[in-house]
């Protein structure tokens, strides 16, 4: 038993939480890891890359023979590209990402203080430092819009409580303003994580409200308000993207990704996407359920966690596959990984509060040691793990030679380079027919089969050499002249259809390609660009936001409420709970 | 309420985690795997080669004795650079020919996902019943024994030196070879509208061919353009003569006006090495009934080719091209060692066949 | 091609300067040729700027009035129009002048094709350009002279005027293969093409077989065309040979005038030969 | 949330503050909009009845008037914006060399010319036996504007006679050859 007085009763400072994620995550992203270890690091500098060059035009060249930007929320990248102007693409990229990996405890804190007391809350933020998944996410799979996305959903939904229950206006519009920046960072949270988010918020404002002798009628009306108001606000925000998706709803042929399977006939998948993201929060899984389920105040808090568990889980389950219908095919489901262990995390703090109140030094001892396992599992996995991505190949003798002696007026098409492509797209001025976007293909050749990219097309079996090709068998049309070749895989297909080896680089690791009668590229005419309108609405509102949301979080300093509800505590000496929560 | 809501989440995660199991064929899967038709037998095999598990694969074997380990592998997944070591098993479709309660023949229908598309592979099976499960006999294969010689490599090959960029304009004096379409015939096909034809290099020079077609319609606009992709032998020698086919899924004839036909030649570096003998060719029937003009490939070559293509233009009764069609061949042409090929032929065009014409496309991963 | 000699050029520059103060204009030399320096005498006091705009420059520079304007001959090596405009606060002022090409001193000289058939009458076509120094083309009636040295057989010239800068000419090839070398010429200035005569079709194509321990030899005798003209190496000689199992067939090269194939027959076959659209013997065994 | 506003100030304010500076003066960067290609093809009517020493094939001849079109649009448009990449896709050899040379002192100078193509009235006088050469004289109707800066400081209406010279490419006619006729060649 930890005594009144002990240095474990108090609690952890948030300072202290974001001090231990820069010093983890600081050294990881100066080192540029994700550039290496990462998929989709260089999908994003390359989007950013695009901003970076051409701010109000969100029409690329470099990818499908032409494509739209407006299908993706631009906040992320084009923050990359404010910065990189300082210092660079991948450094730009790095420092975005430690910002919000550092924004992680401060969310996680905020999100916590709803449910649980400041000692619990400190706990929760200080885990979420050494969570798993924010290590897979950023290191594994280098989603910096969903990191981002999420923590600014986390920090609007504890606005969003302030105004429902206690009717601050100044909450309201920093609630709102953040979540319009958290909608432009990222769409999938934006439409299914602000829900997940919001709804237990909801119910708990109405509870406290009631439990405070008002009525919950009015919580209602003033989450009503908001919620319109976030509404309008996202609709104009990202009108170029609801464009974008309502003229061209996603309609290829379903492409698979292992995240959707059943994570319980694969091995390799099941630690992936399992083991590697939760760690040592499953040995928690039990408390999380128990003492969720026994307290009235965690209940809608457990249902969401529960939830976003099982979306998370992906095919194992047939649940999402129900909810979600068509969307279950173009989701990937990692990133409910996220969700749900911010969502578990207050009542983790709470487990941790409950055990080091009992066990002292020794619960303390076992929760650093989980914690440390935990990010050191996600680490070492990176090494382990049988799914290497290739984004550290060295694309740089491509680079240079599509961008001289006029090679540049043809399209290009990689075999073999995986997530190294888009490297490759950011520096050369070529544009190519493949792209590493699933929601931005328009193109038949590859909407018509089930794979993703043409440069991945062998991991997709028939489907993906069919869809292959089926683009080389136009490759004059598109003025598709150049190949470079990563995997010799490739190279049968290439010579029977007419293309002829021309240079090697990399000490002949990539070979180069040309089919000689491919005259030279043109434009292909696309009903999706957007009108120039649109790409000065994109241009400035997503970055209006955030800076609106920097803005009033500095202008509109909070006021220092009296309570928040009746926080679920931890006393001493005793382990029970406030009499309020009590079963 | 506090047990009963945990005690029901816990039950409903685990019903959903099971009836995502059953959905997954994790029951069907386990069942498969215990073999005790051989239908199961043989589906168990091939999803351990699907999986690449060949320990497992190789313990379900009749009797191991017969066929090595490495043989077996190596029958199933290629060797020497073949097509088969480019390609994975993407399906299989099993069904009895035979069935006794001690031995039973299955065949099954192999779709190999490859590097030039999906290939078919059709065994007929036999197996035992030993025990409460079926186990089965694989057939020894035969591979090449290529005795130690020295073969001369005295054909030619041709280097093109390119201009360089600082050139004066008309410097360069090489002109593009002298290629021209000899034949061209359309025909409507369930699938499509479909140009065969023939083209030849009357040059003394080798030449990349690719021959393009162009459907214009009456008002002499674009109405689809395709090209020769794989139906061809895109590099050929002085005088040597190549089928072509190109396909426009979807189009039917009356659309069209006209056709603009579009040979593109170029100076490219080739080699007249390796000669590839095509020997016993006749037209004839598959294991599955379907039409084929079969034979062998004999390579006269010392250096092996990896992979072979056929590609067969058929002509009626007026030596005219009323058909072209291709295949791959998943063995690797080691030297002096007859390879069986065979290309189908639409069973309607089959009865017309009176002359075929082949030519052997080749790709040697040492060469690229 | 004579009414290009009677071309008339629309002489009508309608110089309308936008500036309301019309001062005097630049005086420029009547007569330019390309990359010849000249100078623009200006009258006044005070700075201006000066522009002169060609076809291959734009020059910008202060100048002080009552000096003179110095041209180099690098900025009006483009022939063409120019504008020379002198500007200051109360507007501006100028002219324009051509620059006309200097002598023929370059040639760009096109022959056709490279490889050309014995058989083929008229089928070479020599084409040249003529410029100035700076590629300037030269307008004025020009000799170019073809000189044409087959390596086997007399030289000879033929001499063509220039017709707007171009001069072309149609030979025939010679019967017999090999190269033949086209010098085209123009004043001091020579340029080099060579292009190679080659066989025409194969004919009289004639194939004579052996049985050996590995099936039948087949070797043809030297292939060549009706002229005499072996066809160059790696020509493709196509053998057939049909017999009880079946049809085979072998795309064989020509090397060094013959070519020579084994096929694996054993029994009684028929033996073809045919290159190209050309066909020779057959043969039973 | 009192702790959660008192945690953000600890974050450092001014760096906050800083960031947002950053931010509004990127968004005030002079990159609003795009100076856009005019897209705008010029007239061009061919004649080809004097062509020799071969005849011009219908198609040739599409393609030619077309390609020596989008030429005088990329023409014009790289004058004006002094960017000698737009000539990259219908001007090659001598003519090429010459307008990249006249741009490049374009972006010294700060001279910008500007075209008002009212259209082009081309004669084929030679055609090569090969296809590989075509010679045309263009007279163009023209009114140019130059600008130093945002200063016009001359513009004029021209009908004025060029020799042209084209060459086939891979899938288009380019210039090689673009010169000023005078009255007394």
């Amino acid at each position: 038993m930890v005594s009144e007085t002990s240095f474990l009763r108090r609690k952890i400072p948030l300072a202290i939480s974001v001090f231990v994620a820069l010093a983890i995550h600081a050294p990881l992203l100066i080192m540029q890891l994700p550039l290496r270890t990462s998929y989709d690091a260089n999908f994003h500098i390359f989007f950013a890359s695009h901003y970076a060059q051409h701010w109000f035009e969100p029409w690329n060249e470099k990818w499908f023979a032409g494509f739209s930007q407006t299908t993706y929320p631009p906040l992320v990248h084009q923050w990359i590209a404010l910065v990189s102007r300082a210092i660079g693409l991948d450094e730009a990229f790095m420092l975005v990402m430690l910002l919000a990996v550092i924004l992680i405890p401060v969310s996680a804190y905020g999100f916590a203080r709803l449910w649980v007391d400041e000692r619990a809350a400190g706990y929760a933020a200080l885990l979420s430092v050494f969570a798993g998944t924010v290590s897979f996410l950023v290191y594994s799979a280098g989603q910096l819009p969903t990191v981002l996305s999420c923590t600014l959903f986390l920090l609007a939904v504890t606005y969003f409580y302030q105004w429902a229950h206690a009717a601050e206006w100044r909450a309201l519009l920093k609630g709102l303003a953040l979540s319009l920046a958290a909608a432009s960072a990222h769409h999938v949270t934006l439409i299914f994580g602000s829900l997940i988010f919001a709804l237990p918020v909801l119910w708990l404002a109405m509870r406290d409200r009631r439990e405070e002798g008002a009525s919950a009628n009015a919580v209602l009306g003033r989450a009503l308000v908001f919620g319109v108001l976030a509404a309008a606000g996202i609709a104009v925000v990202l009108l170029p993207y609801w464009i974008s998706i309502i003229q061209h709803p996603i309609k290829q042929v379903p492409i698979p990704h292992a995240s959707r399977s059943n994570l319980l006939m694969n091995t390799n998948i099941f630690i992936n996407y399992l083991i590697v993201p939760y760690g040592a929060f499953l040995l928690a899984l039990p408390f999380i359920v128990f003492k969720g389920a026994g307290h009235r105040r965690l209940r809608p808090l457990l249902l969401a966690f529960w939830f976003t568990f099982i979306l998370g889980l992906g095919g194992t389950t047939p649940l999402p596959h129900w909810i979600l219908g068509r969307a279950f095919e173009i989701l990937t489901f990692e990133r409910f990984t996220l969700w749900a262990v911010l969502l578990g995390l207050p009542i983790v703090g709470l487990w941790a509060e409950e055990l080091i109140d009992r066990y002292s030094w020794k619960a303390a001892g076992g929760f650093a040691i989980a914690a440390v396992a935990t990010i050191s599992l996600a680490m070492g996995w990176l090494t382990w793990s049988p799914f290497r991505p290739t984004g550290g190949l060295d694309v740089s003798a491509v680079v240079e030679f599509l961008n001289r002696d006029g090679h540049d007026q043809y399209r290009y098409l990689t075999l073999g380079f995986g997530n190294a492509l888009p490297k490759l797209s950011t520096y050369a001025n070529a544009g190519s027919v493949d792209g590493e976007y699933n929601s931005a293909r328009l193109l038949p050749e590859m909407t018509n089969y089930g794979a993703a990219q043409f440069t991945t097309a062998k991991f997709f079996g028939t489907a993906g050499m069919e869809s292959l090709k089926m683009m080389l068998r136009h490759a004059n049309h598109y003025g598709l002249k150049y190949i470079f070749v990563y995997d010799a895989y490739y190279e049968p297909l290439l010579v029977f259809t007419g293309w002829r080896q021309i240079e090697t680089f990399n000490q002949g690791a990539i070979t180069a390609w040309v089919k000689d009668d491919v005259p030279p590229a043109h434009k292909i005419i696309s009903d999706a660009r957007p009108a120039p309108w649109e790409g000065v609405l994109w241009g400035i509102l997503p970055m209006a936001s955030s800076v609106v949301a920097i803005l009033f979080l500095i202008l509109l300093p909070d006021r220092r409420l009296a309570r928040i509800g009746n926080l679920l505590t931890i006393p001493a000496p005793e382990p029970v709970y406030a009499p309020e929560v009590q079963p | 309420m506090k047990a009963s809501l945990a005690l029901l989440l816990v039950m409903v995660t685990a019903a959903l985690i099971a009836l995502g199991w059953v959905q997954s064929g994790g029951v069907t899967s386990h069942e498969i795997s215990a073999a005790r038709t051989p239908e199961q037998a043989v589906e168990a095999l091939m999803a351990d080669v699907e999986a690449h598990n060949w320990n497992r694969a190789y313990a379900r074997l009749a009797d191991t004795g017969t066929v090595e380990k490495q043989d077996f592998i190596r029958d199933l997944s290629g060797s020497n650079g073949s097509l088969r070591t480019y390609s994975n098993l993407q399906s299989f479709t099993v069904w009895p020919l035979h069935a006794t309660d001690e031995d039973a023949t299955v065949r099954v229908r192999m779709t190999w996902s490859s590097a030039i598309g999906p290939m078919d592979d059709v065994r007929d099976l036999h197996l035992r019943h030993a025990g409460d499960v079926w186990t089965i006999d694989w057939p020894k294969p035969n591979f090449p024994k290529v005795p130690p010689q020295v073969i001369p490599v005295n054909y030619l090959r041709w280097d093109v030196i390119g201009r360089n960029a600082g050139d004066e304009w008309g410097v360069e004096n090489v002109d593009t070879p002298n290629v021209r379409i000899t034949s061209m015939n359309a025909i409507d096909r369930p699938e499509g509208l479909v140009l065969v034809g023939e083209v030849v290099n009357e040059d003394t020079v080798p030449a990349y061919v690719s021959v393009n077609a162009t459907l214009l319609k009456p008002d002499q606009s674009t109405l689809d353009q395709e090209s020769s992709f794989d139906m061809i032998a895109h590099t050929l020698l002085p005088r040597q003569v190549s089928p072509y086919r190109i396909d426009f899924p979807g189009m039917r004839i009356r659309q069209v006006k006209s056709v603009r036909m579009d040979v593109k030649s170029l100076l490219v570096p080739a080699s007249a090495d390796p000669v590839i003998a095509v020997a016993n060719q006749k037209l004839g029937k598959d294991a599955l009934g379907g039409n084929v003009l079969s034979g062998d490939l004999l390579n006269q070559s010392g250096q092996n080719v990896d992979i072979a293509q056929v590609v067969a233009a058929y002509y009626d009764a007026n030596g005219k091209v009323i058909w072209v069609s291709n295949g791959y061949v998943d063995q690797a042409l080691v030297p002096d060692f007859p390879v069986p090929f065979a290309v189908n032929i639409p069973k309607d065009i089959a009865p017309k066949v009176e002359s075929y014409h082949l030519v052997v496309n080749h790709y040697s991963r040492k060469n690229g | 091609m004579a009414k290009m000699h009677s071309l008339v050029f629309v002489p009508a520059l309608a110089l309308s300067l936008v500036s309301s103060a019309q001062v005097p204009t630049l005086q420029v030399p009547a007569r330019l040729i390309a990359g010849q320096a000249f100078t623009i005498p200006t009258h006044g006091q005070g700075e201006k700027t000066f522009y002169l705009l060609g076809p291959g420059s734009v020059v910008k520079r202060t100048v002080e009035l009552g000096t003179e304007v110095k041209v180099t001959g690098a900025e009006i090596a483009a022939a063409g129009r120019y504008l020379a405009l002198s500007c200051g606060s109360d507007g501006c002022s100028g002219t324009d002048f051509f620059v006309l090409p200097g002598d023929a001193v370059k040639i760009s000289f096109l022959l056709h094709p490279s490889r050309v058939p014995v058989t083929a009458h008229n089928a070479i076509n020599a084409t040249a350009f003529v410029f100035d120094q700076f590629h300037n083309p030269v307008l004025r009636p020009v000799t170019v002279d073809f000189r044409v040295l087959p390596k086997n057989g007399p030289a000879f010239t033929k001499s063509v005027k220039t017709v707007q800068g171009v001069a072309w000419s149609e030979m025939s090839p010679a019967a017999k293969e090999g190269p033949v070398k086209v010098i085209a010429t123009v004043g001091e200035q020579e340029e080099p093409r060579v292009i190679q005569q080659v066989a025409s079709e194969a004919c009289n194509l004639r194939i004579k077989a052996r049985r050996t321990s590995k099936g039948v030899e087949v070797e043809t005798d030297p292939v060549r065309d009706c002229h005499g003209n072996a066809v160059p190496d790696g020509t493709i000689v196509s053998v057939t040979a049909v017999d009880a199992q079946g049809r085979t067939t072998v795309d064989a090269p020509v090397k060094k005038g013959i070519a020579r194939t084994q096929l694996p027959i054993h029994g009684s076959a028929t033996i073809s030969v045919a290159s190209g659209v050309a066909i020779g013997n057959e043969i039973k065994l | 949330m009192t702790l959660i506003a008192a945690d953000f100030g600890k974050l450092g304010r001014s760096t906050l503050m800083s960031v947002a500076s950053m931010l509004a003066l990127a968004i005030l960067a002079p990159v609003l909009v795009a100076a856009l290609r005019a897209d705008s093809i010029p007239a061009v009517k061919l004649n080809a009845d004097q062509i020799a020493p071969r005849a011009i094939e219908e198609l040739t001849g599409r393609n030619v008037t077309r390609d020596y079109a989008y030429a005088w649009r990329d023409l014009a448009a790289a004058s004006e914006s002094a960017r000698a990449d737009l000539l990259n896709d219908y001007f090659t050899g001598f003519a090429k060399d010459k307008l990249v040379r006249r741009i490049a002192d374009q972006q010294k100078t700060g001279v910008r010319i500007r075209y008002i193509d009212h259209g082009h009235n081309v004669r084929a006088l030679f055609y090569a036996p090969d296809g590989g050469e075509m010679q045309l004289v263009d007279n163009a109707q023209l009114e140019i504007e130059i600008r130093d800066g945002s200063k016009i400081i001359y513009r004029e209406k021209v009908n004025q006679q060029y020799l042209v010279l084209m060459t086939p490419g891979a899938d288009r006619w380019f210039v090689r050859s673009l010169d000023q006729l005078a009255d007394h060649p």
